[in-house]
């Protein structure tokens, strides 16, 4: 906490709630893994690399899942101007592409041994890496300008146009899939996913989720952080000549006092 | 209107003064094509193979490459900002600089393909085809590229930028364009591709501007 | 104990990757909190020059709030 | 009797402060002359005005209607001057100022074009290309714009720059034309330009030092509203 400002509304709303989100994070995650690396029956067909599933989908639900929140902040802030919601978005970003990394390698790592390849153009793991490229482009974007208010407007606007689009192109890679399938590959999501391995898949899911939160928290703490200190390197207070300026000429000071005096 | 007809007008007639754009986008288009036998194997089959393909990927690279010049030089000597406060919408501005950029570099590729398709050793019958199939697509790809070239106003090296935001977004066109072409090949009807290309066509013409509008109100601020 | 680490003889796969998730998800934690911890004491550092030059305005200036802390 | 105003402006460019708690009022056949020093915001209160640039607080209004509502509208009664002077090198001068007659729907445009020509004396200049003219010549082709189509509001951003002396004298002239027929002319200039008794707004007097505004507004995150009162005072 700083010792002198007051704390912004963003602060004390996320201030109570950051403990119990931390804490939710690591119970949810610590179970999730017990139950999917000990106590979850072994797949018929996948074997044990099933486990490698509570992984892939969680990061790739958590790839989507950024994603559709970034598009919501860009709305809120290019259609209701919401102060927060640019910083919440560039927050965001990178703890999307991440996840949607992970289920990228994840995803080769569990069709290296099921077809011994690394890369598969499967219509989902394709469509995933074209969300990849979305972040890149958005964080690139974001980051391409000198004035960083200007790239967060920048990188809204971008957000909102490529989730109109993830929908289109997701249709178009399905059916290019379904064009070009070749008969050998198993499909990706294999053998319906029975209840035994519903829990430990949900807990990863809502332990990544609140994962997600608590980063996103302390991200959006750390733009605000930044933005502080660039109005303050900008605001020429380290001018350490204020008193002897000369009294005639009318110039900030002067300005100022006289303005204040009234 | 005829604001629309009076910014295509003079986008026109810059672009014919300054003709060497065009060229330009349609010597890019031609060299990458060329460079595909280099790499894959002059085998006649191979390149029929892969030549619809090879044609789209180039053509959308080509229309890319001119995005930038879209709104570019307009934005440095100031005439974007009096657009901007233009008594006519600068969405409808934005199409007619949209539908200029297209004719000067999505008409010429058009009439460049089938060109390229010959030395590809394409099946003669695809050719109508992948006219018809570039007719949808390339608009639909200048329309969205927009949205990438006002993006960019502003920013540093936005020439690369500009291609990492658009290229993601070209994917349906290339798609659906390149089995256009490879349906007309195998001889079933690409009725289904072609009306998807429409499709896309007329979301883009419907949304893009809007888009696109917005983001050159935000370089202006 | 060794049968469950080979998972199958999958082994390296699984615990690859889930050696690289939590690679990748610590690392961006920690890497949150350097760069907030860092951002909070420059924070700090810039507010206290701010601070410093209240006292002197505050005498001049009538403004309601209470001079100093 | 149109009448311009603005209300409690406040224009952030960035992380930066420009100015605070700006009100001004103009009536038809006046003249607002913007002063202060670099970087007072005299081109961003011309922005703002002629909604370009959204103010972060405080809004302008024409006629008692905020210009937000209606664009297009502010849009067709205004005609802004930048510092740029968006010439086309490759086209001619007359090619130039064809497009923004177009876009003002302006009916004998030929017409049109040949007086403001005339009125800035450039008319000899009419069929050369932009590149081969001078930066004062330039700077005379973009006024000539702002002659063609009926307009309200005038907003110029330092109109004489690199203009010489008797040419400066046209622009008064224009300028008492313009107020004379109804218009509001609202300009920053760093030169005197013999305009009638135009009202002074000194925008230092607006401009909260951002140490001030640092101290009354601990958090920058937007949701802590901007009283300007608070930091004016």
């Amino acid at each position: 906490m700083h010792r002198f400002a007051k704390p912004s509304v963003f602060l004390k709303l996320t201030d109570p709630i950051l403990p119990w989100l931390a804490g939710a994070t690591a119970i949810l995650i610590a179970a999730g893994l017990y139950f999917a690396l000990f106590a979850s029956p072994i797949d018929y067909q996948q074997g044990d690399t099933v486990r490698i599933m509570y992984l892939h989908v969680p990061a790739a639900w958590m790839g989507l899942f950024c994603y559709v929140g970034m598009a919501i902040c860009g709305a809120m802030s290019l259609i209701w101007k919401h102060p927060l919601a640019d910083i919440c978005a560039r927050a965001t970003a990178p703890i999307g592409a991440t996840f949607t990394a992970l289920c990228l390698i994840t995803g080769s790592l569990w069709g290296e041994p099921m077809w011994g390849t690394w890369w598969v153009w499967d219509a989902r793991l394709t469509s995933m890496l074209i969300l990849l490229f979305l972040y890149l482009g958005y964080i690139a974007l974001v980051n391409a300008f000198d004035d960083p208010e200007r790239g967060s407007k920048a990188g809204s606007a971008l957000a909102l146009v490529g989730a109109i689009n993830v929908p289109i192109v997701k249709f178009s890679v399905d059916w290019w899939n379904t064009l070009h399938q070749p008969a050998s590959i198993v499909r990706m999501d294999g053998p319906a996913v029975d209840p035994s391995m519903q829990l430990p898949l949900a807990l990863m899911i809502l332990g990544f989720t609140s994962y997600y939160f608590v980063v996103l928290i302390l991200r959006v703490r750390l733009e605000l952080n930044e933005r502080r200190i660039r109005a303050l390197q900008l605001s020429g207070m380290f001018d350490e000549r204020p008193d002897h300026k000369d009294a005639g000429s009318r110039n900030y000071e002067a300005g100022h006092n006289m303005e204040a005096n009234q | 209107m005829n604001g629309f007809f009076a910014i295509l007008r003079r986008d026109l007639s810059l672009a014919l003064r300054q003709g060497a754009d065009s060229v330009m986008v349609v010597a890019f288009f031609i060299v990458t094509t060329t460079l595909f036998p280099f790499g894959v194997g002059p085998e006649a089959n191979i390149l029929a193979r892969i030549a619809s393909g090879v044609i789209w990927v180039s053509a959308l690279l080509a229309a890319m490459l001119s995005l930038e010049r879209v709104f570019q030089t307009d934005y440095e000597d100031g005439t974007l900002e009096l657009l901007t406060l233009s008594p006519v919408s600068l969405e409808l501005l934005v199409l007619g600089k949209v539908l200029a950029h297209w004719l000067t570099t999505g008409l010429p590729l058009i009439i460049a393909a089938p060109l390229m398709a010959l030395m590809l050793n394409m099946d003669q019958d695809g050719f109508i085809t992948l006219m018809v199939a570039m007719l949808l697509g390339t608009p639909a790809l200048s329309l969205i590229g927009a949205i990438g070239a006002a993006l960019i106003l502003g920013a540093r090296r936005g020439g690369v930028l500009v291609s990492l935001l658009v290229l993601p977004l070209y994917i349906p066109v290339l798609i659906f364009g390149a089995g256009a072409v490879e349906a007309a090949l195998l001889g079933i009807s690409a009725t289904a591709q072609l009306q998807i290309m429409a499709a896309i066509l007329l979301i883009a013409l419907a949304a893009t501007p809007f888009a696109t509008a917005n983001a050159v109100r935000q370089a202006m601020e | 104990m060794s049968e469950f680490f080979s998972m199958g003889g999958y082994g390296s796969y699984i615990w690859g990757s889930y050696a690289i998730t939590a690679f990748a998800m610590i690392a961006l934690l920690l890497a949150t909190l350097r760069g907030l911890r860092s951002s909070r004491i420059e924070r700090d550092q810039l507010e206290a020059v701010l601070q410093s030059r209240r006292p002197r305005r505050n005498r001049k200036s009538q403004t309601g709030t209470p001079t100093g802390e | 009797m149109a009448d311009f105003s603005g209300s409690d402006l406040t224009c952030l460019r960035g992380e930066r402060l420009v100015f605070g708690g700006l009100s001004f009022a103009a009536k038809s056949g006046d003249a607002v002359m913007l002063r202060g020093r670099n970087g007072a915001g005299k081109s961003s209160l011309l922005r703002v005005m002629a909604g370009l640039l959204s103010p972060r607080s405080g809004q302008v209004c024409w006629d008692g209607e905020s210009i937000a509502d209606d664009r297009i509208a502010h849009h067709a009664r205004l005609h802004y001057l930048g510092h740029p002077d968006a010439v086309k090198p490759v086209l001619s001068v007359r090619d130039n100022l064809r497009l923004w007659g177009q876009l003002r729907g302006v009916q004998n445009i030929e017409h049109e074009i040949d007086a403001a020509l005339d009125v800035l004396d450039i008319h000899h200049l009419a069929r050369v290309s932009g590149r081969y003219l001078s930066s004062g010549q330039k700077r005379r082709t973009a006024l000539a714009r702002i002659l063609m189509g009926q307009s309200d509001l005038w907003l110029l951003d330092e109109p004489t720059v690199g203009l010489d002396r008797e040419s400066c004298g046209e622009v008064s002239r224009m300028i008492a034309d313009f107020r004379a027929r109804g218009g509001i002319v609202i300009y920053s200039t760093h030169i005197d330009l013999e305009v009638d008794n135009p009202t002074v707004l000194d925008l230092d007097e607006f401009a909260i030092p951002m140490v001030e505004w640092l101290l009354e507004h601990p958090e920058l995150d937007g949701t802590s509203p901007v009283s300007t009162q608070e930091a004016a005072q």
